[in-house]
């Protein structure tokens, strides 16, 4: 059994190497400097930015958050500074840690989406761009993009077209479709180098008090190892019908197993997010715990194992003698 | 940990659970909190264990802390059993594990003068206003207090005000002790009388926003820590704002968690919490 | 303050009355005999019975289940003894305890469908149909009827002919698509008299053990208050689409606040289902529990609150002093 | 509670827990339990507390109850330590609460004559076989044990099987204590040495499909208690089921949970556990 510290967890992403395949999700760590007081974020696979938009924006009223069973609702609503001060502060911020910083965009119109990868692409220190399609489209009736494949794929036409080659460009995909693999397929024929999934799926709460949504947005995102399981069959689905289409795998991580389920089920990497605000050290046990879940089956790097889970089980591997899976 | 200013993550032990009229203190073990602890900080404990369904931390204000002693550092919360977290908290005893990060926040900040201050705490409120007055008495301050509750079981530290204050006066809403009717009641004789150049608040919002405009109208500064529902508790989801005025006179939604908890009363647009006020910096545009 | 004996629990429910707004899930509760070792079944709402099809069917291999966070999936693949039998054995055992009986019918074709349309329909001791169209569609390469807006009401439509008309059909929609109000209103056209939302939304797990999918049917439903949010967002889109179809909410309920967030969303009746895996005696609690929860904000009558959530928070009702909500 | 012979649901109150090697023993106050119980039937406990993450059940064997005493009725079981909702178990203390529904299942079918029988336990699944020996006895018949681990601390009762057993064999994998080897190394043995008309297993599923072998192979009946992983344990939920094969030579998809868990040996298709057999009842089409 190799030593967890033999186990090599560099990934290559899309193009881009990684020493590790944990990265914060967007929304979820901000800009990275408010983790840096719980540990290094130049040791994350990847810090993943809450996604910018073109201008400042305020975002929805409170309440934004409503706990629910193993998960929360938010609705932000995308509150964030604007791509000028995005770039004149953060992004220099995270390029001064040596922090791989992944930038999250976010429009409401093509025209939005082209301007902030024009503005993002021409700036130095971004190691890939994750295009938020959760957005609604301003253009057709609010609906939003990633709800329609050929409107999906527009936004990621336009992005790739004003990103520098070898910048991956990642889209983001929402799970709230009746085709999944639909979506994934327009998105990559239209240019994107890989998907990151899932967004939240959208729900809401009701206030004890007002008998009222909770909810300042009146519906919201639900994340957190609640969506775990629908996260996983989302991977798993699209990792079945594109197996060469790198996937970054989103919702509900919280230990190192989950990370290593996210991988054999065909993702390349993982982004943790809500357990972060349960656990602000998460992003690194998690990287830790990946370490020792691989060592103790054996693995000797963190690539061997993606996808792993669409190949039949071999008795080799059943037979490895877990913790947790008892001889009486 | 690499900020060695910043809070804090620890398994720490229960070192005594004790009821107090409605409320409950939890003295925790946690090196290290107490050196970085300014009054109005916060604490932010994880509930419910380890497969816990519950996912979000629950924010308290420190009330207390000690810096070594036998236990190597303790930190002390007030808390009242509001819904399941803090039901959760109640059945803590000693020796049992709670996962805290602290201390967060911006605390109260000390006038640079010898000044007289009044120091205003609703029901559990007044936790954080105990430290508080040790720093500012430190400091050759004045101190006063008043504190308010509906009732008498949901006022606390009355007798420790007597103690830590050059004056003191409670309100119950019930009458049950105390002058009857709220602290806003007397807030304004308070200040006249001791001339107080700040008014420090921690309790409900309605509250805080009463004491600001007393404290306005005395010409004194307010310095008051809100209490806004919290997701992350450090500064990264969002979730946290309330509309409050900056330097250059723009309206902002700044997070409270890190930004706050306290701000300065004449800057926080108390009518206009739980919402986006139209002139507010990037209100313009309704939002996904 | 009325006291909660005073609450009036009893519901129409698209015509047919039930003495209050419980019933159990389908697949949750089987034909009901287990449960009454709990509770007296005939106090129920109503007995949703397991999806019954034509013939017997085995399911699935095991595993079956998998816990996850304040959920599980399931694969159980519908086994059940098929129609004779049911109607021969279990039918008769709910009518005989006077329960009212809901009956969940399942098929892979529209002819099967109105097989059982016909059989179901002219058995005494039916309260009202429900159509169970999360099955995959033998004749449209699989894909599950309740994903297509136009198979889905095609099979509303053949079994509507076949029922009795004082006979409720109720058509159960799955939350796995894009446009939930497209499908609902597709199903009422063709005749459903109200809609249960939701069934299970699909999910993953992967085995420590084995690293490969834990369920034997690789994916499987997930249910539990781990998707409440998303169930409740479900009935409040679709009711304020469609304020005058009855709903009947389904999704993680597990105490009587569950239920009037339901309610207070648009549903007018509820169906509990994995809860009664935790707690056996869960539907019958929650129908005290619900009768208090009314009572404490002075509600007369269930049928008052449905669809509440819709309209402006009052503030006579805001300012109910709710234990619960503090005055400090 | 309409049905008096059938399970009871309570919030039961921890008396103790113990650790004996590899286990914990919890005793549990369920008042009326006692009554309704037989050997093998089984206990689900819920898990987490109240807003646990972990929505279902735990199975356990039910080892021994009480019928009255000073608590009214006690019931215990013996748990290893698994996943998360045995560990929560583990940090269970007196007054504690617990909730717990039993007795579930269908229990072992004893003889109706004066005959000779071999109880066969794999690691905590020696547990119902004590309470089924004293049954077993007091109706006449010949008691003989044979339990086995994969190493000392895993075996549960050997000293009480020395007491309750008129002889008793010993295995372990390592040989730490007993015969090195598994049980059904020396059953065979002990099957023909007593004449044993009736073999009851728990443990292992591959350990029962062996033992079922032995029984058959001596002419002996065997009644094994299967462990299948369970989301209701009351009979609603279909997830626990096993290929058995019925009086009318058919084989269906049974629950173990009512049906079970314990099953005679030579009705259950051991190596079909896990699979839908092409000719169980019903199995000709897929499933959605
Ligand atoms: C900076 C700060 C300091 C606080 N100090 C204290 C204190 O010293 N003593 C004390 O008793 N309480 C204090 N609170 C309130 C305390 O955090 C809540 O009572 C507690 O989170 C309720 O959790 P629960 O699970 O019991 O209730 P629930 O209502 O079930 O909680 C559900 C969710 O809503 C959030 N929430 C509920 N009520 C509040 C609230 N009033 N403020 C913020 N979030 C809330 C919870 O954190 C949780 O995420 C403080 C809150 C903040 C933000
Ligand atoms: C009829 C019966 C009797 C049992 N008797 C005993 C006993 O006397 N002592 C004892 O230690 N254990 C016994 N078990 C096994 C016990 O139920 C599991 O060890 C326990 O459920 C594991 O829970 P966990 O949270 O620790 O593990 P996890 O693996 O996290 O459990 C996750 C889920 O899988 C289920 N599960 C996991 N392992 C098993 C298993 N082996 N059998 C059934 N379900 C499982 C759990 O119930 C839970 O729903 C029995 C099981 C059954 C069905
Ligand atoms: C408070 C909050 C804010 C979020 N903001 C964004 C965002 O700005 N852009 C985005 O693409 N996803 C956003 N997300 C979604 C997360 O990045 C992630 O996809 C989702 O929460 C599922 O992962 P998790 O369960 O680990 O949180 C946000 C999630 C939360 C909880
Ligand atoms: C074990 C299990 C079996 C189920 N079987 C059926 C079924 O046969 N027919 C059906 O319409 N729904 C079935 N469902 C879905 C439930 O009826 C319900 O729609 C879903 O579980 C959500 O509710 P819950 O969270 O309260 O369980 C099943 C659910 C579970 C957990
Ligand atoms: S609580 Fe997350 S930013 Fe304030
Ligand atoms: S565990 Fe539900 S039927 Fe057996």
């Amino acid at each position: 059994m190799p030593s967890p510290r033999d186990v090599d967890l560099r990934v290559d992403l899309a193009g881009i190497l990684l020493p590790n395949p944990v990265m914060t999700a967007s929304g979820c760590a901000a800009a990275g400097r408010e983790l840096d007081a719980f540990f290094d974020v130049a040791d994350l696979g990847a810090v993943v930015t809450k996604s910018i938009m073109l201008d400042p924006r305020a975002g929805r009223p409170t309440p934004r958050m409503a706990e629910t069973p193993s998960g929360m609702l938010n609705s932000i609503g995308l509150q964030g500074p604007g791509i000028d001060s995005f770039l004149g502060q953060e992004l220099p911020w995270l390029a001064r840690r040596r922090a791989r910083a992944v930038v999250s965009i976010a429009g409401s119109t093509l025209g939005e989406y082209a301007e902030l990868a024009r503005r993002v692409g021409s700036s130095p220190g971004v190691s890939a761009v994750e295009v938020n399609i959760s957005c609604p489209n301003v253009a057709n009736r609010g609906m939003v993009f990633a709800c329609d494949p050929y409107q999906a794929a527009k936004v990621i036409a336009v992005v790739r077209r004003d990103v520098p080659r070898g910048v991956p460009v990642f889209a983001k995909l929402s799970p709230d479709v009746t085709d999944l693999v639909g979506v994934a397929e327009a998105v990559v024929a239209a240019g994107a180098s890989g998907l990151s999934m899932i967004n939240t799926t959208l729900g809401l709460a009701i206030d004890p008090g007002t008998l009222r949504p909770v909810l300042g947005g009146v519906t919201g995102g639900l994340s957190g190892p609640a969506i775990r399981p629908l996260a996983l069959r989302c991977v798993w689905q699209v990792h079945q019908a594109m197996p060469d289409v790198p996937i970054i795998g989103i919702g509900g991580i919280k230990t190192g197993f989950d990370a290593l389920a996210f991988l054999v089920a065909g993702a390349s990497t993982v982004q943790v997010g809500t357990v972060i605000f349960h656990d602000p050290g998460a992003p690194m046990r998690i990287v830790a715990e990946l370490r020792d879940e691989l060592s103790r089956r054996a693995f000797t790097s963190a690539a061997q194992v993606v996808g792993l889970a669409h190949t039949p089980a071999t008795d080799s591997l059943a037979a490895t003698d877990l913790e947790g899976l008892r001889t009486p | 940990m690499t900020a060695s200013a910043g809070p804090l993550q620890q398994r720490a032990e229960v070192l005594s659970r004790k009821q107090i009229g409605a409320y409950h203190i939890l003295t925790l073990v946690a090196p290290g909190v107490a050196e970085r602890c300014r009054p109005g900080h916060f604490a932010a404990l994880a509930v419910g264990g380890p497969e816990s369904g519950m996912l979000l931390r629950r924010a308290f204000s420190i009330y207390r802390v000690r810096e070594s002693g036998t236990y190597g550092g303790t930190l002390d919360v007030v808390f009242d059993v509001h819904g399941p977290g803090t039901a959760w908290l109640a059945t803590r005893g000693p020796h049992d594990i709670v996962d805290v990060v602290a201390p967060l926040g911006r605390p109260f900040a000390l006038p640079a003068d010898q000044v007289p201050c009044v120091l205003v705490g609703g029901g559990y409120g007044s936790a954080p206003l105990f430290t508080l007055a040790d720093r500012l008495r430190e400091r050759g301050c004045t101190v006063h207090m008043v504190l308010g509750a509906s009732t008498e079981q949901r006022l606390f530290g009355a007798l420790e005000a007597r103690r830590s204050a050059h004056s003191s006066v409670v309100t119950t809403e019930d009458g049950s002790v105390g002058v009857r009717g709220r602290v806003t009641d007397v807030l304004s004789e308070v200040v006249g009388r001791s001339g107080a150049a700040v008014v420090y608040a921690c309790g409900p919002m309605a509250m805080l926003a009463a004491v600001a405009g007393v404290a306005e109208a005395h010409g004194a500064w307010s310095q008051c820590a809100v209490e806004e529902a919290m997701a992350c508790g450090i500064g990264v989801c969002m979730t946290c704002v309330l509309p409050v005025v900056g330097d250059d006179g723009r309206t902002r939604m700044v997070r409270s968690c890190v930004e706050g908890p306290v701000f300065r009363g004449d800057r926080v647009r108390w009518s206009d919490v739980g919402t986006v006020p139209a002139d507010a910096l990037g209100a313009a545009r309704g939002g996904p």
